[in-house]
């Protein structure tokens, strides 16, 4: 899947690619060129990334080059210990979670899963969880809270699945209990917005003391494609939907929704890959250790505020 | 019934004068009656939807109703525009025909002398949905069932989050959520009433956590639409699918309960709820 | 179904019946003849009733016309409000509760539930929860904590369902979840043993402060038939094992397993299910008042010394 | 194969000396190799039971077990007698098989100098059944890392209730989950590892409601019997009903861990669940 707004990029990066590959024997001869191209690449990228429109980022935070949570485990934590379970149903891959240490920092991670293959992909639905794997979250930052680990959530869904069974087994009601229990869990929760943050199935584990996001991440009620259907009744009126929806990162840090904007590296963290994760490590890092030197009773206060104020325009009457 | 089906097309306006028609089985049913009948069909028993007046009619003691907030209004975080104009006039169009400033009602009143918080969606208000007013007034009559110790009772209708608020709308679900579980801590009961239809953002909030979860016969309750659901699992549903009966079944409801027994109904439970906080008058 | 030994009862029964329709027209005739007749049908059954073996009690325990929890809904408790479902999957009929209020007294009711008719037996499977009726009773127990109500539990169940479904959503788990949780409940729990008390199907909720049994009620730890199999590897040796196993309350009493026996009428509780209906009602509400002045937290310290204490025969050693 | 067959049984005896039979494919296994493998098939990865020595040898730093309570022994509250004789009989007969009080071990020791508290049931006890002595130590065990802030980790073995002291064994079900609890809400790490077989009141108890829950591969664990679930049911269950992965897949089990890297699993996890209790040594 290329994005087709890459083009002028991609095409120079295959130059540069082709290059390299003849230049295998006689370095200096393509040396210059090289050098060059690069340059080039780099001017092209910041130019493209500067300018995306939201429909674009929309096409960015889907990338299936994007890091996903497998990779982050990988890259930037040590001891993973996944845990499996909802204790009542079943085992989501839709959502995973697990024990996992982030520069010396002991935390429960959980977050959705896309897949980095499509036996994977199948395997976890593409990242849309069923009830079982909001419960097992549930379950994971309970016991988070009960061993005082703070607890990272990495969201990255195109939604909770709209399937026959999810609806049996209560997705709304899952979903639901999710926001509720989270708002109270004495125990710091860092939210990360890394790819797509779609509607309820993003923020069933999606409420925290922290809301962070990666500067190519969107956040939004609605898919613009299902928005675009709905209010222009014409799938094609995405983009135009996107635009008007207000999903990222810039607009959702105006809006007070995200706390910070995590930068990517001018061509995406598609491209820069580790940069990427290291950016989100450091950041983690910092607020895990920012969070803790809150009491825990002063963290669930200021967190029922946090979401009280969202949405809240005119004067407080309380 | 061809001939039948053509009569009723003809016959139709001068009709719609003196008659309702049920939405569900079509059958035709004297204004009065219908009207008397809590707008349930005395055919198929289809509870049609209340408006927020009708419902705290049907609830509350007569005269006991005192609103909260009613000046909190809708609000225009994205500046949304959509293919049919902008959020701004969609809303003032709502107000204007609804009477309402929000798609929901907030306030206290009593049930049988027994003092209640209540919120009441109105469907008719951009299909009851759950916008940042909404979220707030909602919050605001949990904040106050809570400093008062009554028993918050929520009467659910709607569609949905408001897309046109964008993200500050799915913002809502959690903003709601995080005020029940205020409650739940406190002690003070939450009741979630489901009437037809609570589905997408606000079956997935407020309307399914409820100490108990209520219903009335017949209700659409679900969290993802039938069509985007058969499109995702290429079948079709089942006819009962997504109705409270389906819910009850599947064990996420406590209750159905017709709409003409809901105030008994809420009568024969308060008393059960009502240990912890003290009663007032 | 009527019981082998009941028989020299049950000819007394039958001719008083046969008179009583005879002399609709005229009393006097008979008069005499019916007195004595009830005088002697008395005299019998309490001979029958103060002999019986613990393999007639388990006859007599189970007999169908014994009273079950929807008799005592009707004729001991006032604005019984049943509440459904467990949340996560369905809503078992095998283990009911509600609100009910008992003599001005208002509770969380839950138990068994077997049924008094074939269609009523086979709605709630003769009294055999799956998990998800454990998981019900545990949503109200909590939730009767939270209203600060009193819990009544009535235990009457052959055992937990064994079958694959109940495997497969986790029968042991539901059961164990409960015994823990019910340990800690913060609010006074009654349990009465009405009918069988079947093993782990039992205890999943059996847990409480006062354990009240029922004078011809049962509780073992397995199925006198199925004990037979096992350890006679002979089933028609259950009377055998009925006698070996304990389990009747006079023996359990002495066990200080349970707290108190609630005496039946002679004649057993289905032949008087008015006054033993009663009688239920009064020990209740004795148990009520008196719990309810104990605090939560010693409440919950003793509820678990309570249990800690059974099966310590040495000296403490803590 | 018929010929293999035939010659497995007529040399089985002389073989049995040198040889393991893998219980579960029959694949014959030098006993030395058997033992060094820690008793898993080499073939099928059959993991055998482990008697409690041997557990704690594979788990526990060589040297700092230290065993608490092991006066505690079988009681007989009942008198029980059944076809075979008394419970009395069986229970002495059964201790003198085993060198054992009872058919669970407790006390303390240190994994990778992490201070534990650790109880091992042995099946080779009655077959691992929860009596009144059992439920006792387990409970005793809990008691002592709720005192001294250290986690608990149960191996479970078992059949399930020990039927021969009658409704005391059902009680020991209640008794040790309520000194569960009690870890839970004190924040104490309590770890369940159900091994081959953990079943009926044990699976009903304990075993099942860890912080978390791991097994080892292929082990049986369920709560009705295979047996009594076919006549219930009346028909076949599937091949891999009520094994570890079977669990696993129905979300009881955290994970399913092989038994060389047991220890090394426990090394690293421990530091996660320790951050509440102090480190002591
Ligand atoms: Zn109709
Ligand atoms: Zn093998």
């Amino acid at each position: 899947m290329d994005l087709d707004f890459e083009a002028p990029l991609l095409e120079v990066e295959e130059r540069i690619n082709e290059l390299e590959k003849l230049g295998k024997g006689s370095d200096i001869k393509f040396r210059s060129e090289i050098t060059e191209l690069k340059r080039k690449a780099k001017s092209i990228s910041k130019k493209i990334y500067k300018n995306l429109t939201p429909w674009q980022t929309v096409q960015v935070a889907r990338h299936k080059d994007r890091p996903l949570i497998n990779n982050y485990i990988k890259n930037i934590c040590s001891n993973f210990i996944e845990l499996h379970g909802d204790r009542c149903y079943g085992d989501d891959q839709g959502i995973i979670g697990g024990f996992a240490t982030i520069g010396n920092r002991q935390v429960m991670l959980i977050g959705h899963q896309k897949g980095n293959s499509v036996e994977e992909n199948l395997k976890c639905n593409f990242g849309m969880a069923n009830p079982e794997g909001y419960r097992k979250a549930l379950r994971l930052m309970r016991l988070a809270e009960r061993y005082k680990l703070p607890i990272v959530s990495l969201i990255d869904t195109p939604g909770a699945y709209p399937g026959l069974e999810a609806e049996e087994r209560g997705q709304a009601e899952a979903i639901a209990r999710n926001l509720a229990e989270m708002s109270q869990i004495a125990t710091p929760i860092i939210i990360v917005i890394t790819g797509e943050g779609g509607s309820g199935g993003a923020i069933g584990i999606g409420v925290g003391d922290a809301i962070i996001m990666l500067e190519n991440a969107v956040y939004s009620v609605i898919s613009p494609e299902g928005c675009a259907s709905i209010l222009w009744r014409d799938g094609a009126k995405a983009p135009l939907a996107a635009e008007n929806l207000k999903i990222t990162s810039d607009e959702l840090l105006k809006l007070k929704v995200i706390d910070e904007i995590i930068p990517e590296p001018a061509g995406g963290a598609h491209r820069e890959r580790d940069e990427t994760m290291i950016a989100v490590k450091q950041t983690l890092v910092k607020y895990i250790d920012r969070l803790k030197r809150t009491s825990t009773s002063k963290l669930v206060n200021k967190r029922y505020e946090k979401f009280a104020a969202l949405g809240r325009f005119g004067k407080k009457k309380r | 019934m061809a001939w039948f089906k053509k009569s009723q097309k003809s016959e139709s306006k001068e009709k719609s004068e003196l008659w309702n028609i049920c939405p569900s089985c079509k059958a035709h049913v004297y204004k009065e009656e219908w009207i008397a009948g809590l707008k349930v069909c005395p055919k198929c028993n289809y509870h049609d939807r209340l408006n927020y007046q009708e419902r705290l009619d049907l609830i509350l003691d007569n005269g006991t109703f005192k609103e909260i907030n009613s000046e909190i209004s809708t609000n225009d975080p994205i500046n949304f525009v959509d293919a049919k104009g902008s959020y701004a006039e969609k809303a003032k169009a709502a107000k204007k025909k609804t009477g309402m400033n929000e798609a929901v009602v907030t306030g206290c009143g009593n049930i049988n002398d027994i003092p209640v918080v209540v919120a009441v969606m109105d469907f008719r208000f951009m299909g009851g949905s759950l916008g940042s007013g909404t979220g707030e007034k909602i919050l605001l009559a949990a904040e106050y069932a809570l400093r008062n110790k009554r028993p918050y009772i929520i009467f659910s209708a709607s569609g949905g989050a408001r897309m046109h608020e964008g993200i500050i709308s799915l913002m809502q679900m959690a903003k709601t959520c995080a005020a029940i579980a205020r409650l739940n801590k406190a002690g003070v009961p939450y009741i979630s009433v489901l009437t037809h239809p609570t589905t997408g953002g606000v079956s997935a909030s407020f309307a399914t956590i409820g100490d108990i979860n209520i219903s009335e016969p017949g209700a659409l309750i679900g969290f993802a639409g039938r069509r985007v659901i058969e499109e995702t699992i290429k079948q079709k549903l089942p006819k009962d699918f997504q109705t409270a009966e389906y819910l009850l079944e599947h064990g996420f409801l406590d209750k159905i309960v017709a709409r003409k027994d809901m105030k008994e109904f809420f009568t024969q439970f308060l008393p059960y709820a009502m240990k912890t906080p003290k009663r007032r008058r």
